[in-house]
């Protein structure tokens, strides 16, 4: 470890600065730190830029190079687990360093083909997230900063589940499929009937489940009209006909009772 | 920290802590030692009682604290905010009120001879809590069945003022048969 | 419903809501048919802004709508509260954040091409988890990678409305080169 620590940990305008940069809290025992602290290989060039008070744009790619390349170097000495992604910004480096390294044309020595270009474009618009990340993090943060209220209400105990809603169209829709059915088992047969008969039928055995008997003419209402009429009267019939009512008259001419069926019977049995 | 500085502190404190916080709780957790005294804090709470009498929530004490909370009387109108959509009701419901409605009285043997599959208790259950059907009497065959009809609740829920107002489709003519026909040939598929 | 009683309500549905309510759902979940305009639900929305200015809880508009919310400045003190403190994000996290936020919509190759290191799939679940970031597409390139892009929920939780809130990155002139650099000389120290 003695022989490790030693080791330059960066060089500065060609010097080797064997202290760890003073402004990163490096624990003896964990170097790891290292790389905790730099979030990738741009932000460790960004670090070595900044850390010599350059610009981005006057990088000076040799300097730079080998500092980079010392800290990977120490890194992997140090059989830290170093990142792949490392390697290949140390690579690009090495090239770009090669590029400058050639002669070239006088003509062609064009602000567009400094090999820096791309790799200065990079770093600032890393260096702009970076603020980015900054602005965010200093943002008041829920749970951070802020706290939401949490205030009790017993208003989810009047919460009621409304009843479904059924439309005139659910309710035909519905009846016409069981019409479907009814035709497809073609034993059953449904007669066609106007629906106030039945809604009348429903009356008259209502009224005669509370009454023992009514009056035949009980059952016309003269405010109805013949309409009415007529609807009273197939009702009954309908009743007659289902065995569901029985119609009796005492005396000749005298009014024609209409009582529930069975129930007259059983009546006279026990009377 | 000055007096109103605190109050905020534990103003803010009864908001964001979920369960409710005594006094003895907020001078413990919340302030320095020192900082202010339990009869301080006491009084910070009564002080925020009375900055709230006018308000949509009140500070109350529960048995484990102070605790903020909506005035019981807003309580039936923000229960709209958790409102649940109304549910559907099923096929078998809706033929059977169909039955019921278009072919009075009837009683559940029928129904369920006409529909092929017996009727489930629930479904008639269900009809009779929302008052749209009514036992009108018994028929007078062996077991004595209950018969069973619309009911004028059913009239009002449905905007009618009578039964002959809903759509006759009592006649199944030449082409409603091609439709149904059709209907039953798809569904056969 | 007077005046008062309108403002009480509100105050307690936003109260009582966890979740942000905008002017618009306060304005139709809560009042009755003509109770109320929404010009006067945002009135008094104002009013109740004004009327909470001086107390520990403070009520703001975040993106998905108005909340209740305690005031950023006794985050710190209320901490106390409780035993966990909050988790601080990793600088690799925010830079991977703020790519999205700032450059959305963005696939992870180009996250990975700018930060020059590759996003560790925990970063993108965590961000994920937190409904921070999501998938709103994918690019039409080889591969079809996806496009990740910030939420509602961003902005709410960073107690944001809108994106435009937060300081642009954009541009790096002179000047914004030099704000750089003293962040950076800040950070150093």
């Amino acid at each position: 470890m003695a022989e490790q620590q030693s080791l330059p940990l960066g060089f500065v305008r060609g010097e080797p600065v064997i202290e760890k940069p003073e402004d990163l809290y490096i624990p003896p025992d964990a170097l790891e730190v290292i790389l905790d602290t730099f979030s990738g290989p741009m932000d460790l060039l960004l670090y070595l830029i900044r850390k010599q008070k350059l610009d981005i744009v006057d990088m000076p790619i040799l300097t730079i190079t080998r500092q980079y390349v010392e800290y990977v170097e120490m890194m992997k000495e140090l059989k830290l687990e170093l990142a792949a992604d490392y390697l290949v910004m140390a690579a690009i480096l090495a090239e770009i360093k090669s590029r400058l390294l050639l002669p070239k044309p006088p003509q062609e020595e064009d602000e567009e083909d400094d090999p820096r270009a791309e790799l200065v474009r990079r770093l600032k618009e890393y260096e702009a997230i970076r603020e980015g990340a900054e602005h965010i993090d200093s943002q008041p943060q829920v749970g951070r900063d802020i706290l939401l209220s949490e205030v009790a209400t017993d208003a989810r105990e009047h919460v009621t589940t409304p009843p479904p809603e059924v439309t005139i169209e659910d309710l035909t829709l519905a009846f016409s499929r069981v019409l479907q059915q009814v035709e497809l088992n073609a034993h059953h047969h449904i007669q066609r009937e106007q629906l106030s008969t039945r809604q009348r039928m429903s009356q008259v055995i209502e009224l005669l489940s509370e009454k023992k008997y009514v009056a035949f003419s009980q059952l016309f209402k003269r405010t109805e009209g013949r309409a009415g009429a007529v609807v009273s009267f197939l009702a009954i019939l309908e009743l007659v006909k289902e065995s569901m009512i029985e119609l009796s008259q005492v005396e000749p001419m005298s009014d024609i009772r209409i009582s529930l069926r069975n129930r007259q019977q059983d009546e006279s049995v026990t009377a | 920290m000055n007096q109103l500085q605190l109050k905020q502190l534990i103003e803010a404190a009864l908001f964001a802590h979920p369960q409710p916080l005594s006094a003895e709780q907020l001078h413990q957790l919340l302030l320095s030692e020192g900082e202010a005294s339990l009869t301080m804090v006491k009084g910070l709470l009564k002080e925020l009682q009375t900055d709230y009498q006018e308000r949509g929530i009140e500070l109350v004490k529960v048995a484990s604290g102070y605790r903020f909370q909506t005035r019981a009387e807003l309580g039936q109108r923000l229960a709209s905010l958790w409102q649940e959509k109304p549910q559907k009701y099923s096929q078998a419901l809706l033929e059977t009120l169909a039955l019921i409605v278009y072919r009075q009285p009837i009683t559940r043997g029928e129904i369920e001879q006409i529909r092929g599959v017996s009727v489930s208790s629930n479904i008639i259950k269900t009809l009779q809590e929302r008052n749209w059907i009514k036992v009108v009497g018994h028929k007078e065959v062996p077991g004595r069945p209950q018969l069973y009809a619309s009911t004028k609740e059913f009239l009002d829920d449905f905007n009618l003022s009578d039964l002959s107002e809903l759509p006759d489709i009592d006649t199944l003519d030449e082409d409603d048969e091609r439709t149904a026909e059709t209907a039953i040939n798809e569904r056969e598929q």
